[in-house]
């Protein structure tokens, strides 16, 4: 056999601009890159000078599927600067509004564009011809993700307005919290049918020993806080983030690459990870509900990422139903914050990842550097040692076929090209 | 009556966050009715199929950074009969146009660590300053049901109801008590253009511009305000117009009075 | 003829409450909320602004603590009765497509019966103009009429001016002679607290003689009529007389430009007009085109569509949609309607974010004549 | 039943009319007949207008172009301009439009009875003006001189000719056209529509006059009749501006006191000639 | 002189001639003659000397202007009673535009080079003439804006 060469220029169904690249000679894996052409937009580089109150509303502005991320997580680590610990209500709203965007995204990314690479379907749309009642299924799932942002983000979805560093600008009424409550509930039951659903796909025999890394909290599936934790021991607090991660900007996969120091370690962020790390803070509901769609305590199939996914919206769902249940209006809306010269650190989980955030303000609380690693990001490595294993695995696939195999491989990290703040354009190689 | 042939749609990306697609997506509950009404044919978030102009319409979401981005909005405009514009970023540079202010170089290498790398261009452009557009819709992100009333009227043949004038109008008509008034806040309200539904203030904050400028924008005035009864300095000023519409004629140049 | 006057007890004013809802009607009155007096729905006394009062100045507006047990010790509501009885949005109807037509279903939902408590003279001579202009001629706004049919109005009189209170020279307040149904006076002497109340209509009447009252005594009257007094005593703002004539001889004064420097066109002052009820039509259709829809909302004459013709706007520039406005409000009303259009309660000072004075720009005009 | 009655009762309702025939005017505009929906008449006084509704565009304001003794149907002429118009040029006959009206004063045609007229219109003025002309000469004898000026930017673009040329053939009515510029081929005057008025043969002591047309057209339009005699009194035009209710409710047809859609299209000219010299009023 | 009655007959039924002193409209007469022209012949063309004026009997006359590529553009017709030139007037003594007779036209033509000469030594009557002129002259630089507004289309979209 000679050259062999699987490009796709664009691809579908993932947030963001990104292409794929693999070049086979005599069966030999060549090359294999997953490229990002999004084009940079340098948030770290203007968010010098902003006031730290502004920060939250730009850093929202890296990624419209995640925002919630990028505000929490700004929010956060000025919050960490300026020694501000919000009162527990006001934690527990942040924690409800995060189980919002975890289900609107896990929703999007499983049924619109995951789901569809299983049925062999080019989306959800030619899904919705063949059994629409499940499409609309899908989306009632979807909306109460987008309810729940919209009733405590003050009322739109993408970019909401309300979180604000010290706590939210205005606090929702219970009124507004209240028809949450039996939206949550359909929503468990939907989660439970969708777990059903994608458990029983057929999944491509393969299996990777990754380096997770999730975040972990002392009693809650880790979401919106935590320790940074790996499945091959570390256990840091977040201000320790940048010694054992880092980034670098290498030409020919043209991103920057986030690794684990030392070595250079690639790791995978993410529902796996998050799934691995914290399995013993699954809501018993859903853990029993992982185990009838036949996944263990670790899962090691990328391609059954979209399972972990479906589990992790049934326990947001029952999280989320829990704090919408016991929610009482906190008695004020926010610390009022004090500026001070220093420097914070946030991390939280994106449904894609572990979003890290660093900033470091001056006495005037303007920002004097910014950090921000997307999880898509540090997830880039992973990627292309996954489409390494995944063609090795299915040379004997036409073209066409490995093509969607590769397309799909990718899909399986529901990866944000548009958060990845440092991706570039790619440079297709050609033979 | 005989059934409408459906138009085809195809929805594009350039420099942006994604979440002015999104948006389309975001109609839950109208979503089946829209593509029951057009046909998608290219949508790259949302479909594998990918299928060649020409388009009837095309959405286009995002701002011209790179010289190839603005190669293909040329080509993009010549496969479509109407073109609409989504968002900040497509219709006046988004936030990284604040870039246009600075000198590029010295941001890449703030972010990069091997600039030389990275072609992107000096300035963050609306696309209607590449090829003419033929609708405009605004926000970061935009509105979505205002993005359905424009997909509609555009179905329908009739203009779309997106009126042109101050978020205080949106404001008052809600009934939602005037934050600049009775709590002292600065707010962008008075320049800004309606249509995000009045959030902001409904939440207790001043406007922060999200929709850009409105049609005849007194940016002068209410900076004046700002800066004596509201007791803001010239930074915060310059910054309160310098945000996802700081590349709007009437922000940038406001923004740089207070420079 | 005056009407009989009786006083209520403040412990006693829940029976009004209670009475008005089981007379059908959704309560409406003085609300302290998000920083500001709001007309919202009210269940009793307890729901109204206990010892709240307002500071207001041009561009400025405060809620502040009276210290004391008033309910109506505010001057008024950031908007009158307008958003209840002129909504700014109404569903006129909706049509489907049938064959090759289109058949329109009337929007016939039932208009709701508010009774409106706590309504100031100003807010009531607003509703009367507002009366004139959807009821007085050829033609009927038929929501409108219905709904202020089903109304029910209480006034309370005002004890104190506002910053930014000019009625007395427009003749609308702060006295209130008729067109209520029922006239309140908040009477609050150390721990009595009463209201003096009069009837100003059959329904009124009917109310009142089923309220727990005494008969009010010459001194309750007389501590009314203090309070008037006071309330026109203090106002500090005046429109200047002969406004009509002045505004309309004065179109082309360069003073339009000068305030079209400070004005942002952003259309606060049209909306929190009590008596501004300029509207548009907007037609909608669903994403299948079978379904059409048509609702009235309001507009604002500072708004570039507002004089769209085909091509253009008749009035592009800041200084035309200022004089557009003002002079409709103190000149061409009285053409149109045989009174002014204003009614001195100070709203669009207030509310203007920049804080444009509709008295001092008059005076301006005045001057430069 | 009278359809027109109708109107009085919710002014906001509109009915159903079906169009029954659609013919091109001119390269932009059209002109559409009317019935109503299931029978009935309709009965209008020359320059009265309708808000004419097609289904989910929206509604605009035409004036009424047809015969006023006909009350069987509706005539309308449309530019397509907006996107309404543009909707309704796209419908075609047996579809449906909704009507709202007759609204607004009309030339007063019976008051100029006795009199000389003049009707001086200019492009599609001409078509407002239509009907008062039907009017006129149903009622002919009791004019003096009736005098037609009409103004149009080239020959391609005259309305009407074909009634025009009928007119001008009638040995009791004067027709004068003329355009802006013309090509070899026109026999007709060149130059614009005010260059008429002279010389027109009225006698401007006892002339009404209405004029119709852009409003920078009538503003000269009306110089050169009160240049030749005739007293602002005796002269109408009808005016345009923003009107969405059609009934005086909505306010945005407000130039100066007056709301062009109830106390106008047509007014009198002393009254609101102060008006015509405002900016953007 | 016969043919000087028959002139002065002419000039006094030419609404020109209205107010003018029979003793100016004699000395006019002197510098006059009748001209006939058919259908399609040209009064003047553009760039020709204007050492002539027109008084317009009956016919009409059409202003021309042309243009390479297309036909000529008809800018406006003089008709009975009208005044057709004053170029004569004005220096450099050049047709602006193309004189056509659209009908039969018959006017009566007024010799510049006379008329100048007497006007000059006339003050009254170089007055009575320039009071004629400067109003024909305004009247069509109105007409010619007014062309330029085209006022019976609809507003251009702004």
């Amino acid at each position: 056999m000679s050259n062999r060469v699987i490009k796709v220029d664009a691809l579908a169904r993932v947030e963001g601009e990104g292409s794929l690249y693999v070049r086979v000679k005599d069966n030999e894996i060549k090359e294999v890159r997953f490229g990002i052409f999004e084009p940079p937009r340098f948030f770290e580089a203007f968010l010098r000078g902003r006031h730290f109150m502004e920060v939250p509303d730009i850093t929202a502005r890296i990624c419209g599927i995640c925002p919630i991320a990028y505000q929490m997580g700004s929010i956060q680590a000025m919050e960490n600067a300026l020694g501000i610990v919000v009162p527990e209500p006001v934690r527990a709203l942040r924690r409800l509004i995060y189980c919002g965007e975890w289900i609107e995204s896990h929703a999007l990314h499983v049924y619109m564009l995951h789901a569809p690479d299983f049925l062999g379907l080019p989306d959800a749309i030619q899904l919705a011809k063949s059994n629409r009642d499940l499409v609309q299924k899908a989306l009632r799932l979807k909306k109460i993700g987008n309810d729940i942002l919209e009733a405590i983000g003050g009322g739109r979805a993408i970019h909401p307005v309300n979180m604000r560093v010290g706590g939210f600008y205005r606090i929702p009424k219970k009124s507004e919290i209240k028809p949450l409550i039996e939206e949550l509930e359909w929503a468990i039951e939907a989660s439970h049918d969708t777990i059903r659903l994608v458990g029983g796909f057929n999944f491509p025999d393969i299996e990777q020993h990754y380096n997770f890394v999730a975040l972990r909290h002392e009693s809650e599936y880790a979401i919106h806080e935590g320790r940074v934790v790996s499945n091959r021991g570390l256990d840091i607090d977040l201000p320790q983030f940048l010694d054992h991660f880092d980034e670098e900007h290498v030409k020919h996969s043209n991103a920057l690459h986030g690794f684990q120091k030392p070595g250079k370690q690639p790791y995978h962020t993410g529902p796996l990870a998050r799934y691995a790390i914290n399995y013993d803070r699954l809501h018993p509901e859903a853990k029993s509900s992982a185990k009838e769609a036949g996944l263990g305590p670790v899962v090691r199939n990328p391609f059954q990422s979209i399972v972990v996914r479906a589990v992790e919206i049934l326990q947001v769902c029952l999280d989320g139903l829990a704090i919408a249940k016991n929610y009482v209006e906190p008695d004020r809306a926010f610390i009022e914050p004090v500026i001070k010269a220093s420097t914070g650190h946030g991390c939280t989980e994106a449904p894609r990842g572990i979003c890290y955030h660093r900033y470091e303000i001056d006495d005037q609380g303007l920002v004097k550097t910014a950090r921000i690693m997307p999880p898509t990001a540090q997830n880039q490595k992973i990627i292309e040692s996954d489409l390494f294993k995944v063609v090795s695995a299915n040379l004997a696939l036409s073209d066409e076929d490995l093509k969607w195999r590769c397309e799909q491989a990718i899909r399986n990290y529901d990866p944000c090209i548009s958060c990845a703040t440092h991706f570039l354009k790619l440079t297709v190689e050609r033979e | 009556m005989t059934a409408r042939a459906k138009p085809r749609l195809g929805v594009f990306k350039f420099s942006s966050c994604d979440g002015c697609q999104l948006s389309l997506l975001d109609c839950e509950l109208e979503l089946l009715a829209v593509t029951d009404a057009v046909e998608i044919a290219y949508f790259l978030e949302a479909t594998r199929k990918d299928m060649k102009g020409p388009f009837d319409v095309v959405l286009v979401e995002g701002s011209i950074t790179t010289p190839h981005e603005a190669e293909l909005i040329r080509q993009i405009r010549k496969s479509t009969k109407a073109l609409i514009t989504i968002g900040a970023c497509a219709t006046s540079g988004g936030i990284q146009a604040l870039r246009n202010f600075k000198d590029v170089n010295g941001f890449l290498e703030i972010v990069y660590a091997r600039p030389d790398y990275i072609e992107t261009l000096d300035t963050s452009t609306p696309i209607a300053e590449h090829v003419q557009v033929d609708f405009e819709l605004r926000g970061c992100p935009i509105n979505k049901y205002q993005l359905l009333e424009v997909l509609n009227a555009l179905l329908n043949g009739r203009k779309p109801n997106i009126p042109n004038f101050a978020e205080c109008v949106e404001c008052k008509q809600k009934g939602t008590v005037c934050v600049m008034v009775a709590k002292g806040m600065p707010c962008l309200g008075p320049v800004t253009q309606a249509g995000c539904g009045n959030l902001c203030p409904s939440v207790h904050r001043g406007c922060f511009g999200c929709f850009g400028p409105m049609e005849t924008p007194n940016t002068d005035a209410l900076a004046k305000r700002l800066l004596t009864e509201l007791g803001q300095d010239k930074a915060s000023v310059m910054r309160s117009f310098r945000n996802f519409n700081a590349n709007a004629p009437a922000f940038r140049e406001e923004s740089l009075k207070h420079e | 003829m005056a009407n009989s006057q009786a006083v209520i007890d403040r412990k006693d004013l829940d029976a009004l409450f209670t009475l008005l809802t089981e007379e059908g009607y959704q309560v409406i009155g003085p609300r302290a909320e998000d920083g500001a007096i709001l007309y919202a729905p009210v269940s009793g006394p307890d729901d109204l602004p206990r010892g709240m009062g307002d500071e207001e100045e041009g561009g400025h507006y405060r809620l502040s603590n009276r210290n004391d047990a008033q309910l109506f010790g505010h001057t008024k509501a950031v908007q009158g009765l307008k958003a209840h009885l002129y909504p700014a949005r109404q569903k006129l109807w909706s049509a489907e497509k049938a064959g090759h037509g289109f058949r329109v279903v009337k929007d016939s939902s039932p208009q709701p019966r508010y009774a409106f408590i706590g309504v100031r003279a100003c807010e009531l001579a607003a509703m009367v103009i507002q009366d004139k202009v959807f009821e007085g001629g050829p033609y009927t706004d038929k929501g409108y009429a219905e709904r202020r049919k089903n109304s029910f109005i209480a006034v309370v009189t005002c004890n104190h001016a506002g910053n930014a209170c000019f009625c007395a020279s427009q003749k609308t307040g702060p006295d209130v002679s008729e067109g209520f149904d029922l006239k309140l006076a908040e009477i609050l002497d150390g721990s009595r607290h009463v209201f003096l109340a009069e009837a100003g209509s059959e329904k009124g009447r009917a109310v009142l003689e089923r309220l727990p009252k005494q008969v009010a005594e010459e001194g309750d009257k007389n501590a009314a009529a203090a309070q008037i007094d006071a309330a026109a005593k203090g106002q500090k703002r005046a429109m200047i007389a002969g406004v009509a004539d002045l505004l309309a001889a004065n179109l082309e004064s360069p003073h339009w430009e000068d305030v079209a420097k400070r004005c942002m066109s952003c259309g606060n002052c049209t909306m929190v007009c009590p008596t501004c009820f300029c509207s548009t039509v907007e037609d909608t259709t669903d994403l299948s085109g079978l379904k059409a829809e048509r609702s009235r909302k309001w507009d604002s004459c500072f708004s570039i569509d507002y004089s769209y013709i085909h091509g253009g706007s008749v009035r592009n520039t800041g200084a035309s949609r200022y004089r557009q406005w003002m002079t409709h409000k103190l000149s061409h009303w009285v053409k149109q309607f045989g009174h002014s259009g204003c009614v001195g309660c100070g709203r669009c000072i207030i509310w203007c974010p920049v804080g444009i004075d509709i008295t001092a720009e008059a005076k301006a005009i005045g001057k430069g004549a | 039943m009278n359809v027109a009655m109708q109107a009085q009762a919710d002014p906001m309702d509109i009915r159903p009319f079906r169009i029954e025939k659609i013919r091109k005017e001119l390269a932009d505009s059209f002109t559409m007949e009317l019935v109503p929906e299931g029978g009935g008449s309709f009965s209008f006084k020359p320059g009265q207008f309708n808000m004419l509704y097609t289904f989910g565009a929206g509604e605009v304001p035409i004036s009424i172009s047809g015969d006023p003794s006909d009350t069987s149907k509706i005539v309308h002429t449309i530019r397509r301009v907006g996107a309404v118009t543009q909707a309704i040029g796209n419908l075609s006959e047996g579809m449906a439009v909704g009507i709202r009206g007759p609204f607004g004063k009309p030339w007063p045609v019976e008051e100029a009875f006795g009199s000389d007229l003049v009707i001086l219109a200019g492009g599609l003025g001409l078509a407002p003006l239509r009907p008062a002309i039907y009017m006129a000469l149903a009622n002919r004898h009791r004019f003096g001189k009736v005098v037609l000026l009409y103004g149009s930017r080239s020959p391609s673009e005259i309305l009407f000719p074909k009634e025009l040329e009928k007119w001008r053939g009638r040995f009791d009515t004067k027709v004068r056209v003329t355009v802006d510029r013309a090509e070899p081929g026109w026999g007709g005057h060149v130059g614009v529509v005010t260059k008429l008025v002279k010389g027109a043969g009225f006698d401007p002591m006892h002339t009404v006059a209405f004029v119709c047309g852009p409003e920078i057209m009538m503003r000269y339009g009306i110089q050169a009749l009160e240049g030749a005699g005739i007293d602002r009194s005796g002269i109408y035009v009808s005016m345009e501006r923003n009107m969405k209710c059609g009934i005086g409710l909505c306010g945005h047809c407000q130039w100066g006191a007056p709301f062009v859609c109830k106390d106008g299209p047509v007014f009198r000219f002393d009254e609101v000639a102060d008006a015509f010299t405002v900016r953007e009023l | 002189m016969v043919q000087v009655d028959n002139l002065g007959r002419i000039l006094e039924e030419h609404p020109f001639a209205e107010g003018l002193d029979q003793a100016l409209k004699d000395v006019m007469i002197g510098c006059a003659a009748n001209e006939r022209f058919e259908a399609g012949q040209f009064l003047f063309r553009e760039g020709g000397d204007a050492k002539k004026f027109y008084l317009i009997r009956s016919g009409v006359v059409a202003v021309e202007v042309h243009a390479p590529g297309r036909p000529p553009l008809m800018v406006e017709t003089v008709g009975d009673g009208g005044v057709l030139g004053w170029s004569w007037l004005v220096p450099p003594h050049k047709w602006a535009f193309d004189a056509r007779a659209q009908t039969l036209v018959r006017a009566l033509s007024f010799d510049a080079t006379c008329l100048t000469r007497k006007m000059e030594s006339d003050p009254a009557l170089g007055y009575q003439v320039m009071k004629r002129f400067v109003p024909v002259m305004a009247h069509r630089l109105h007409a010619a804006r007014m062309q330029m507004f085209d006022l019976y289309g609809p507003a251009k979209k702004g």
